[in-house]
């Protein structure tokens, strides 16, 4: 994809940070189970839209990932689907449904992780 | 002054389908807002990972049926640039015309649920009969009153011959005429309507900007950003220019999407007249790999879709980001400071689709 | 008794539960209500309470969030009752029929009279599978 | 409100909009998409409608020599329509009718003749 940079756990805030001060807007966010680590996409918009900007973090399966719903507020939702899709571990989401938001109890637990066909 | 929580919803007759707000109130007034969602998840991304990936055209239609068009077409347009596939330009003018057509729809049967929403009964009515024609005319291009279903890879599977296109216009002049008589006036005019609209759930600029939000929520608060000068399909040929209003409050967002009703009936005028000759589709073969992310304007906003394919028949990973998604958040600030009877309003002013928030 | 099962079946009240559909059968229920279809005309009246209703309309397949929501509303409906299932995806699963947070059809919760096909069902069937419904309603099931 | 005067007028003085429809049935375009049809002289059982189908709607058994198509299932996409080598499929402009019992379709083939 273009306009990707590849950024580390601890970087991630201070990049986010730098993209509030260029106002971008937040897009969404993905995460991918790639069977040994996560790996998540931050995806921005600059200029009102027309131009994008991927920041992609690695993640190791029992790490915890730092939220940036403290800078980006609507990042939380996004976050808390992340959590509750994944089995990832997100760290102060600024509105935490704690794995309720979408899922029912009796629903299939993460199932977007891989093999839970 | 002691709080209560007033849960509005799931079950709501203003909603056609299950959201909940959970409301704090002081007396009548709003202080704060928790959204409760997930009554109709069904988990479509992970079912896009099992199904081939031509077969997910069909499911990704069916994340929502009011804009299920443009799903599809992010989702063909993403698959298009990962496979780099040259669509031709007939159907890249066809993607507009019913493109459009679902805007149309979508707008029109949202205007007519704000206007049940405070009671005006007629306007509903007249504004649902409208709409009947353009399902007519959905119906009679697509083979279907709501999901046109007519998107492939590699183009569209229907043509609009000439007679057709004929019909097609004799039926939008008397769309246009209904809606001149009686939709259009009441909207600009009528002072129920006003009463009810003018400065409620306000969002300024800057909040719409760190908030995220997509669409005519956005356009309303006067930020002109719309995917469709992104310029893909055949917008670039067409030309296009965004709407926008500058109040930030329901009534901006409603007239937004008056106007957007208007210009889509442009566009689709023009696109039938502009329309080249030509093949509709091209054979795609292969399998795809790579990632790519393609994002479209549905009429609620932008819709992102992230597609990464591993060379195989089904994909890795399919992720949806659907503008009801994204404008959640811009509700939590238009809802503290108003009335518990405004709710309703306020709330349909962001056109919320649950069942594209929640897939 | 006769002459309030053939009244009730001349004025059926409906309740609609969307259960997780993709919208396009709601707006189709909409539709019904509004000038060109107007079923109104049959004395229907769309109700949001499910103690008044006689009918319920569901759309969409049960998933794991909400069954249990409809099976509280069927079970608050007075007797006698009929659902009508509108739409493919609540018939058998449909295109959802993989989807993870899925049940797969109605049936499985609560027992159903009618099943409309479809995907979206169209007013017209809608119509129909409501007249059947009306017939079942007759009878006293 | 002087310019709703025109519309009141009007609607008042003209034929209503509603379709009648139980009596009077209004017959759907000719392009609308419906019911599936399957033609045992073309078909060669090959399956492939049964591997495109995004909903698991028909089941083809070349053994038994039977097609199962489930009109419950299916979501009128067309994409069987397109995807059939031998063109064996045709659709339908009407739905399959609303039923009490969700009953599959069985399609016998005679037995083959090569």
């Amino acid at each position: 994809m273009e306009n990707e940079i590849t950024v580390s756990k601890a970087e991630l805030i201070t990049e986010v940070q730098k993209m509030l001060a260029q106002k971008a807007m937040f897009g969404t966010a993905t995460c991918l189970d790639l069977d040994e680590r996560f790996e998540i996409i931050y995806h921005f918009e600059l200029e009102q839209g027309l131009k994008m900007r991927h920041i992609r973090v690695s993640l190791a399966k029992d790490d915890t990932l730092p939220s940036i719903s403290n800078i980006y507020m609507c990042a939380a939702l996004i976050e808390n689907e992340m959590q509750e899709m994944f089995d990832i571990k997100i760290s102060g989401i600024a509105l935490d449904f704690k794995r309720g938001m979408l899922l029912a109890k009796e629903s299939p637990k993460t199932p977007l992780m891989k093999g839970k066909e | 002054m002691a709080r209560t929580v007033i849960p509005f919803g799931p079950q709501h007759p203003v909603f056609p389908e299950p959201i909940q707000l959970k409301l704090e109130c002081e007396d009548e007034r709003i202080v704060g807002v928790v959204p409760v969602i997930g009554y109709i998840s069904r988990g479509i991304e992970k079912a896009a990972e099992l199904n081939p990936f031509r077969n997910n055209i069909f499911l990704c239609e069916r994340v929502c049926g009011i804009c299920s068009f443009m799903h599809a077409l992010c989702y063909c347009q993403g698959i298009e640039d990962m496979m780099k596939v040259e669509v031709p330009s007939r159907a890249r003018f066809l993607r507009v015309f019913w493109a459009e057509l679902s805007r149309m729809h979508s707008h029109l049967l949202w205007l007519g649920l704000l206007a049940d929403s405070f009671g005006f009964e007629s306007l509903f009515m007249q504004v649902w009969r409208a709409r009947e024609i353009i399902l007519d005319i959905s119906e009679m291009t697509s083979g279907h009153r709501i999901i046109q279903s007519t998107n492939v890879i590699g183009g569209v599977r229907r043509d609009i011959d000439e007679e057709m296109a004929q019909k097609v216009e004799e039926m939008l002049a008397q769309f246009k005429e209904l809606a001149d008589r009686s939709i259009l006036p009441t909207i600009l005019n009528d002072p129920t309507i006003k009463e009810r609209t003018v400065g409620k759930g306000i969002l300024t600029k800057e909040q719409a900007e760190l908030l995220a939000a997509v669409g005519p929520t956005l356009r309303g608060s006067g930020v002109a950003s719309d995917m469709r000068m992104t310029e893909y399909a055949a917008y670039k040929e067409i030309g296009f220019e965004p709407i926008v209003e500058t109040a930030g409050d329901s009534y901006a967002r409603t007239l937004v999407r008056v106007k957007e009703i208007y210009q889509s009936l442009d566009i689709i005028l023009k696109a039938l007249s502009m329309m080249p000759e030509g093949d509709i589709a091209v054979r795609v073969t292969g399998r795809p790999e790579g990632e790519v992310v393609s994002r479209v304007e549905q009429p609620r906003g932008e819709l992102i879709y992230y597609v990464k394919g591993n060379g195989t028949a089904n994909l890795e990973r399919l992720k949806i980001g659907t503008p009801t998604f994204a404008n959640i958040p811009s509700l939590l600030v238009m809802l503290p400071g108003c009335e518990l009877a405004d709710v309703p309003v306020i709330t349909l002013s962001i056109d919320p689709c649950i069942a594209c928030c929640e897939r | 008794m006769n002459w309030i099962a053939r009244s009730r079946a001349k004025s059926p009240w409906l309740l609609h539960y969307d259960c997780g559909s993709c919208n396009g059968c709601d707006i189709e229920i909409l539709a019904c209500l509004t000038p060109l279809y107007d079923i109104e005309r049959f004395g229907i009246v769309n109700m949001g309470n499910p103690k008044h209703a006689d009918i319920l309309l569901v759309t969409g397949p049960a998933n794991h969030p909400n069954y249990r929501v409809l099976k509280n509303l069927y079970e608050q409906m007075p007797e006698p009752k009929v659902v009508v299932v509108v739409g493919s995806c609540g018939c058998t699963g449909g295109v959802f029929h993989n989807c993870p947070n899925i049940l797969g059809g109605i049936d499985k919760v609560i027992p159903v009279d009618v099943y409309v096909p479809g995907c979206a069902a169209k007013p017209e069937a809608i119509i129909d599978g409501v007249v059947l419904a009306l017939e079942k309603l007759k009878n006293g099931k | 409100m002087p310019w709703m005067l025109p519309t009141i007028m009007k609607n008042l003085f003209s034929r209503p909009v509603t379709r009648r429809y139980p009596y009077v049935k209004r017959p759907p375009f000719p392009e609308a998409r419906g019911k599936l049809h399957f033609d045992t002289e073309k078909c060669n059982l090959c399956g492939a409608c049964s591997r495109i189908c995004p909903a698991n709607a028909i089941i083809v058994d070349k053994e038994g020599r039977t097609i199962k198509y489930n009109p419950f299932a299916c979501i009128y996409c067309g994409n069987c329509v397109e995807g059939c080598p031998k063109k064996a499929i045709t659709m339908d402009i009407l739905y399959s009718p609303p039923a009490i019992q969700k009953e599959e379709e069985v399609i016998t083939f005679p037995p083959s003749t090569k």
